[in-house]
């Protein structure tokens, strides 16, 4: 569950590569082949393909939290055991976006210690907290659905071991977006008070969702780089339209009213108008003060603590570093 | 003071929120706390070869194996597992591409390069002319 | 008596013809003298997961990665090669089959077992119902 | 290049077998699954298997020794670059035959042993000369087109491990074909000292062809049980009739006579008539005293002990013997 967004920095200093191996590499990307662990690449396509995949990485971990705390809460045995599966398919992902990302040579341990210190990011999404059952039914239909619409992009990019791991990851996020699905529907169709949970939930996820792809690309950082190396592949705002295209319809016709007086599509160009989402929140939240954004990061670190025995009564000292091959 | 969370778990976990400022010194884990990685290939259907599907962490082989198969094994059914350290498999890591290279004028070693039919009709066809004769 | 062959390479290197009785005894090779076997995985084309293709002996895995190369790479061009010893790759001998098997009543956790239309279309009609009254 | 026939024995005595299994074992392979090496299977299963997989490496061993003494004196650079290939396939095959082999527990020492020492058979048409390069022509095309036949049927047997080996051979194996017809072709098109050569290496060849897939099934052992467990696909007399069906217009298409008065197609049965080829001959030839036999055990031999010295070399006997995955 990842949606993109403000993960992109500006280099430093513009780094000097070799013109010869750069235009090589350039020409490879161009022709629709794939990059692979043990290929030259330009340091700035590596560093920005770490930030990328670790804080996608982290953001299926952390993502897992919100709905993990419904588990003992879910409404039945069928959606417990349903949510277990999501839970443990996002903790699955995080462990296959980690090792893509340790093929670009920065060790696990460090991504790790890099999250719970607050350097790496992670989908803003999840420093807000599911309140009611219905906000698990509103992340898992809906932020699974725009998490699916960057990663089906994300999978045709440039970097072999991050598209293979995505062509998994979507597999997978097939069912957690009808499972979402269903228990919207289940509530939006059943008694007055399940109707009204499920308009609150969707009131207070709007925002988040709609930042869910990043700032507007008025805004954001210069991209065209990564965009030719197919680190980026498509616009936040572009994967927003795409969003609001598919599902506001479906949210529509459950009867459901969507808390922004603006949102239309405008039929003559085709493109969605809505209310600019408030971005100086969404900088204040990534950058640690969002309601959960504590929460999150102490509950990460206390599980890394908390298994430490565990992990060194297997551990064999002997053992030294070594980059995966895929 | 202890985080209060809407998760009653959480809160009776008791757990102190990390300061701010002195956390981004913090460093929770060392390299290879987390183990070396290992390479898990794995046989989708009996009679198909094994192929990679990703790598994990593990403090053995055993570990590994029981991982790979809730990561790799737990949706679709698989038929086989094989594990093997990243450390011990080999590799070319450079201009690895050029090693591959084919030599492009080999197409007498395929099928394709051999043309057969020509050659027998006008045979046939020279024979014909001779039997009418 | 050397042998006298049609290939005079062959007749050249004067090679006695073995007794047939006693070459019956006869051990060439012991055990290893091919030395240990290695795995062989390849990558047909870039993106795509390294799939097993084969194993060979070699003395090394240097070695094994130029000899793979020559029997899996001499006719359709590969682009990567890995090598692990047979020895080093860890697997599960006995019983595997049962170890994957599924729980079959998993359906909850298929996108398949989420049927929604049913219920949004019963919603609609009755929403227009009470809308016309 | 392998054919098949008079390659199974009867077994000693009755193995017993844990019925339990035995019945599981059937059960899969009526299910069309493949055996994996690691699985339960009859002894009698591992035994043929092993006889059959190894003869066939043997037979591609061997078989590269009477056309790879013409590479030197194949006419024109093309020819040779084409025979050298086609020798380095046949080659490449018994690799991967031994391979499929040793997943059985059979070490590849042990079957070189074996085949030096008489003890393991091989194709017996390897046990003929070359005379001509019209023979190696004769070869490439016949044989080979005989040897496919074997193969494709093989490759739709029981164990993994020989199919996959199989598929990878049938594949490089329709070039031997083409090669094989191409050098035919040229010859009988040709001058009449060309044609009369290729009719010499026909007259040559057409026994061995005809015992290529061993004795006729009146004759033959018993093989219900293989058939069943899918060691042996075909009987050996369905496969020579596929052979004839394919190859005889193709052959009298040239001009070519084949030096059998009695063969026809009966049109009324569909089935080829010909005269029942000489098993004795057949037996006396796989059984040592055929033309060759001698210089290819002796050639190998050789082989084996020049080698000795660079694999001493290079070799580590701190090993231990493990059998291969697949």
């Amino acid at each position: 569950m990842y949606g993109g967004g403000n993960i992109f920095e500006k280099p430093e200093n513009e780094i000097q590569e070799d013109p010869v191996k750069l235009a090589e590499f350039e020409a490879r990307i161009l022709a629709g082949e794939k990059i692979e662990p043990t290929d030259w690449m330009p340091k700035e396509y590596r560093k920005q393909l770490i930030r990328m995949i670790e804080q996608h990485a982290h953001s299926e971990i952390i993502g897992a939290l919100p709905e993990g705390t419904w588990i003992t809460r879910a409404p039945g045995f069928r959606r417990k055991l349903a949510l277990m599966a999501k839970v443990q398919d996002e903790v699955g992902h995080a462990q296959l976006l980690y090792s893509a990302a340790e093929t670009l040579g920065k060790p696990r341990e460090e991504m790790i210690n890099d999250l719970i210190s607050g350097k790496s990011k992670y989908s803003n999404v999840f420093n807000y907290p599911a309140v009611t059952w219905a906000d698990t039914a509103v992340i898992a239909w809906l932020i699974d659905a725009g998490a699916i619409i960057n990663q089906v992009a994300n999978s045709k990019g440039s970097y072999g071991p991050y598209c293979r791991a995505l062509e998994r990851i979507c597999q997978e996020e097939s069912f957690h977006l009808k499972y979402g699905h269903d228990n919207v529907v289940f509530l939006a169709t059943g008694t007055p008070k399940q109707r009204q949970m499920v308009q609150e939930a969707l009131n207070r996820w709007w925002p988040p969702i709609m930042h869910f792809f990043g700032p507007s690309d008025k805004i954001s950082v210069h991209t065209e780089t990564l965009m030719r190396w197919k680190v980026k592949m498509a616009s936040n705002d572009d994967m927003r339209q795409k969003f609001l295209d598919m599902y506001v319809p479906k949210i529509w016709d459950l009867g459901l009213t969507i808390p922004d007086p603006k949102l239309r599509k405008n039929e003559e160009t085709g493109v969605w108008e809505y209310t600019e989402p408030d971005w100086n929140e969404f900088k204040r939240v990534i950058n640690g003060d969002g309601p959960c954004n504590a929460e999150r990061l102490a509950v990460r670190k206390m599980a890394e603590e908390k298994g430490k025995w565990v992990r060194e009564a297997l551990l064999n000292r002997n053992e030294m570093y070594s980059v995966p091959l895929s | 003071m202890p985080i209060k969370s809407i998760d009653p778990r959480i809160t009776r976990a008791n757990i102190e929120i990390q300061n701010k400022e002195t956390s981004k010194e913090n460093k929770v884990l060392e390299k290879l706390d987390h183990w070396q990685t290992y390479e898990v290939f794995a046989q989708n259907k009996r009679g198909e070869h094994y192929s990679h599907v990703g790598s994990l962490h593990a403090p053995n082989p055993e570990m590994a194996w029981i991982l790979a198969k809730e990561q790799f094994g737990r949706r679709n059914k698989i038929t086989g597992i094989w594990i093997t350290k990243t450390s011990d498999i080999f590799s070319v890591t450079e201009n690895e591409e050029e090693m591959f290279e084919l030599n492009s004028e080999k197409i007498y070693r395929e099928a394709g390069g051999y043309k057969v039919m020509d050659r027998i009709n006008k045979f046939k066809k020279e024979n014909k002319k001779i039997s009418e004769k």
